[in-house]
């Protein structure tokens, strides 16, 4: 192995070797759960289930690009990686996978990855696409007016930024400078419909200028790369010099979800060519590369992770649902009927 | 005769008039390679071409809106919004504009559109997959709403939607596309806009509903039968315009009013019904107006216990006919 | 107790909310340098910075979903829409989300804003300058409608809504700003979000109306007293929660209920309090249930003669409440 | 006079010195009209009335720029000096300021200048902010489906462009390339809030790039100008090439309307200051220069414009106003309850 600290004089600002360790592992368990959801899916134990596969890279370098105790997280239905990566864990995942009524994000009312962690700074969203994009920038405005130091991080995919609440949240954001940091996980679908059906541009990124805000793009295939573009942005967010878009390129390994059959609109080819890009292996390769971490260290994280993830799912699975009077709970601070 | 699915029903509208009919065409999320998210457009592409089954971005107030210029310039348009959920964004096209055109011009400019989505519960659909939208627009003077329960309902009138002047919702329960099965004309045919269908005839107490809920009274009211109470189930089809007279006809007949439906209670299109029939049918009243209809909570969620418990069950429903008709 | 137009108790509630609450800020359009386009907030931006008074851009989603979401980071914004007709552009924000967050968080984040926005009718505001949309929003569970008609009720009604947890949406009725004057109670106060208020006592039969309507009924109900018939007059104040002790306490006692909006008739919140009365005091009624409302037609006109004939006059009131009484 | 062919080959295409000179007539006609309403509004004969006064040469410019009887326009309610261009007379004008039956455009149901004139090929529109968008994105692909010629001019102030529907249009159009021009008259205010509370940038045009379509500035206070640039993007978007986003800048003269007052928000110099801009003298310059025009033909021009703006306000305010029988009528194609 080389010495740490020469590696660690070459690493972006705010990343450790042990972060990037970190990192890798938040990556392997985040891809045994996403595996163990499809696995519940088919053997019927749960009725749905959405797959960040493809998408590891660029949300745990998101999540680590974010000040802890600080920074808000406004995610999307995809961000497995960057809800484990910002402290939610594996038990609290399979709650939701399970629709317990100990499932903290929503006590099995919402579909899984519908995240709600308010004492891990995670807002809760819904599935209508792009509706949470102007709630972060709200919550930025919250943290301004409060003169706060917290930044939010707001994501959502390519598709998204069809949506017309999408351009006037950036619109809204850019205006007011609001602290936050818009970051696109690109994988070129919406569902079936391929980039070139959803705008007539190459990159979201293109879309920054028209707000006057910057545009950055980065691999979403590696971690490092993502963690820097989203750091730089975050901490300018920070200085109060605005939001910026940051577009990462990835892909989506699998169908949408697994009500999705990508076999009706994507050939064999494409699909086994994404398959090459998959940043878990890409990452292992540039651990090693620079002698943070060998096959040995590797193999541990994934066998401490699986165990994570089945003690997980055991449990979740005996917990308890909610019961019929679960129906009428939270409905308005005063009860059920206000 | 041919037997069907709500959802052949639903592809074979579509695929008759958009033969028949040059100017029908097809835009939303996914109806295009994918073939609707339900699969009820597959193949649509490469009969008709991309240029009639139109894959849109990701943005429902276009997609609607589009449509309505399209309208107006003289096509045809089919909207999908792909879950009953995401029609909110295009509320403002909706409700603010394809209502208000022909009567905003007085008659210059007119907007012959249907807007077709697939809605309700007992999918485990979860909160954003599951809703009812139907009371949120029925209010809307201009436009017309229709829920088909049946295939063949489903069949004629999304065709009478298509062929209408004016902009028509066709709201399809999820539930049904693949569950209820039945008899349909074989050949161009239509249901009309604006007529209920007496699902059942009964004498002792009218249901009044619509959607999957037609069927779960039904089912609640062969149970009934079997106790010797016959219940008259009207099923809406149609709620905006409504058929007042059959359901007044049904009421003054059985002298009970039990009105069901998933969407939540409160401000539901079973309030308009009681409402009629408390101002024209009062005194054939031989009980209270009674509503069965999921409870008044924001969603319905996820897990299997939330479903359940919001669905008005066979169960329930049996029981509040039971108590009307003892009453 | 001071004597206040319904615009300025709307105007010292906000004022009073800020000054006495950090958290609380305003954002819409035209609301700073403008100070409104009623001239509501004149003053405020030099009174309370820009940063509490925010000019918005031209773009209601964001307008409501961005106070959503300084609301769920603990703000207490209360969001213009400078007139009811530009909503439904927000109205993914307002049902969708707003209405559902701490329902689908299962507590885990709130959502405590305030909607405000001038509607209805009789200031010649054409067709999208006049339209009431209390029952497009009634229906939906996570929401609380208020429309005051008072200066009293606008000014406790507002700070309740902006005191309360939840979102709540504050209807005012533009007619009403400045026409309407009364006596308003001084320093802080609230009217409680919920309760209806009589504002007529009378034993012949009960109206039951809300916003402008409260004062064209109050104003029929003098005429026929006249004639020797006292109605009462039942202002509900709150939409949603609808006081339904109120309602059926005056049914009750007068045995004859007529329900007047200006609301279109077909799904307005009228049928919700019809149903009410029909499920639980049908057999205390003497008369079947009337109602008297706008008409069933997509818009309010440009033109005088357009309003007055939408708009339900103290005649047609009148002529109703008669018919009813002599039932 | 200079000599006529020479000017002419120094004019953009399909501009000759009679359209010119007609164009000229539309713009003091329509200053006419705009005085007219707002001196009725004054006198308590109308409650409402809208200005175009600095949007008259960005108006003529475009309307020119049509092929009349083939392409659409999708105006917004600043619009009545596109609007008389394109056909619409004083007297129609007129009935709509007084809200009599016989309005052509609502039956006086809407507010002024809410224009549908389907044989001259006006699209109706409501006073939703930038509803009207995606109508006209609709017609155009109706155009483009059916193989026809017409190409459709979409307008709107640039406080327009803050709405999610404006992106969602512009985004469609561009995908599909459907037939269509995009023209923001820029008058720097919406209603009350000033350009920099709109949008974080100088330019709309900048927002073109983000859907991938050219976006042009011109100086919407030069008919002729505009003309070129606006006929430019219809002909490209005729040849199948795809929208274009025009930036005419211009400037509002007066208050938004007549239920506005300006001085709440705009200083007297800055009052002051556009009315130096005023199109109608700047033209005449133009005119004169080139030996189009001199002052005795403006001064018929604007006597016989006066002439018609008088006569058609006295035709249209004897003319019957709708009954309430009219209110029930074009609700549904097959009548009131459908
Ligand atoms: C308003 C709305 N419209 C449609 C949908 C259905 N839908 C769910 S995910 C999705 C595609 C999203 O694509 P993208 O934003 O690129 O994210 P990705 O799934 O590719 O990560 C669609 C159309 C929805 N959830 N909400
Ligand atoms: C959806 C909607 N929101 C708000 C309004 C109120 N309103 C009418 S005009 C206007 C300003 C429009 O500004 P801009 O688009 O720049 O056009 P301009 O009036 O300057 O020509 C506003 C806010 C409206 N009519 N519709
Ligand atoms: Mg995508
Ligand atoms: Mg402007």
């Amino acid at each position: 192995m080389k010495s740490e600290p020469r590696i660690r004089a070459a690493l972006p600002e705010g990343l450790t070797p042990d972060k990037l360790r970190e990192m890798y592992a938040k990556m392997v368990l985040t891809r045994l759960c996403d595996d163990r959801a499809f696995a519940l899916n088919r053997q019927g134990k749960i009725p749905f289930a959405a797959t960040c596969q493809g998408h590891e890279a660029v949300q745990a370098g998101a999540a680590f690009a974010l000040r802890r105790g600080t920074d808000w997280l406004v995610p999307y239905y995809r961000d497995t990686c960057l809800a484990l990566s910002s402290g939610v864990t594996a038990k609290e995942q399979l709650m939701c996978l399970f629709a317990r009524k100990g499932d903290i994000f929503s006590s099995g009312r919402q579909f899984p990855n519908h995240y709600s962690v308010p004492d891990r700074q995670i807002a809760s969203i819904s599935s209508i696409i792009a509706a949470h994009v102007t709630h972060g920038v709200g919550m930025a405005l919250a943290f301004k007016m409060r003169n706060e130091p917290a930044v939010v991080l707001i994501t959502f995919g390519e598709g998204s930024t069809s949506e017309g609440e999408w351009h006037e949240a950036l619109n809204f954001a850019s205006i007011h400078k609001v602290p936050c940091v818009f970051l696109c996980e690109n994988n070129e679908y919406a569902i079936s419909v391929p980039q070139k059906m959803q705008m007539a541009i190459q990159n979201v990124a293109d879309r920054a200028a028209g707000y006057g805000m910057p545009g950055v793009i980065c691999d979403g295939t590696d971690p490092v790369v993502t963690y820097s573009c989203v750091h730089e942005a975050i901490e300018r967010a920070r200085r109060g010099d605005g939001p910026t878009l940051v577009e990462a390129k990835c892909y989506r390994a699998m169908s949408h979800t697994s009500d999705d059959n990508q076999l009706t609109y994507r050939t064999p080819e494409e699909i086994e060519a994404v398959k090459t890009r998959d940043p878990i292996p890409k990452f292992e390769a540039w651990l090693k590369d620079r002698g943070l971490a060998d096959d040995a260290m590797f193999e541990e994280i994934r066998e401490k992770a699986q165990r994570e993830v089945d003690e997980a799912t055991d449990w979740a699975e005996a917990q308890p649902p909610p019961t019929e009077e679960d129906l009428y709970t939270h409905v308005y601070a005063s009860g059920p009927l206000s | 005769m041919a037997t069907k699915t709500v959802l052949e029903g639903v592809r074979d509208a579509l695929y008759n008039e958009m033969s028949r009919d040059e100017r029908v065409f097809i835009m939303g999320e996914d109806v295009g390679a994918r073939g609707n998210v339900f699969l009820i457009t597959q193949g649509f592409m490469d009969k008709f071409g991309r240029q009639r089954v139109i894959d849109t971005p990701l943005a429902e107030a276009s997609i609607v809106g589009v449509a309505v210029g399209a309208a107006m310039a003289g096509m045809r348009p089919v909207a999908e919004i792909q879950f009953a959920d995401f029609i909110y964004p295009a509320y403002n096209q909706i409700v603010g504009e394809a209502a208000k055109i022909r009567y905003r011009s007085a008659g210059g400019n007119t907007c012959p559109m249907v807007i077709r989505t697939p809605y309700g519960g007992g999918v485990r659909g979860a909160l954003s997959h599951s809703v009812s939208v139907e009371a949120l627009f029925y209010h809307v003077p201009g436009l017309k709403i229709v829920v088909p329960s049946t295939p063949a309902d489903a069949q004629g009138l999304l065709t009478s939607a298509i062929r209408d002047d004016d902009p028509v919702m066709c709201l399809e329960h999820k539930r049904t596309y693949r569950l209820i099965k039945g008899e349909v004309p074989e050949g161009d045919f239509t249901v009309p806009i604006g007529k209920a269908a007496i699902a059942r005839e009964g004498k002792d107490l009218s249901v009044i509903t619509y959607g999957l809920m037609r069927h779960t009274a039904t089912e609640a009211a062969e149970k009934l039968a079997a106790e010797g109470i016959e219940a008259e189930i009207v099923d809406l089809r149609s709620i905006r315009p409504m058929d007042r007279e059959t359901i007044l006809g049904s009421v003054t007949k059985t002298r009970r009013a039990l009105i069901v439906h998933e969407d939540n209670k409160f401000g539901g299109v079973g309030a308009e019904v009681a409402a009629i029939i408390a101002e024209e049918a009062l005194f054939e009243l031989d009980a209270p107006i009674r509503r069965v209809c999921g409870p008044d909570v924001p969603a319905m969620g996820y897990a299997k216990e939330y479903e359940e418990a919001f669905m008005p069950s066979v169960e329930r429903i049996a029981t509040a006919m039971r108590e009307l008709a003892a009453y």
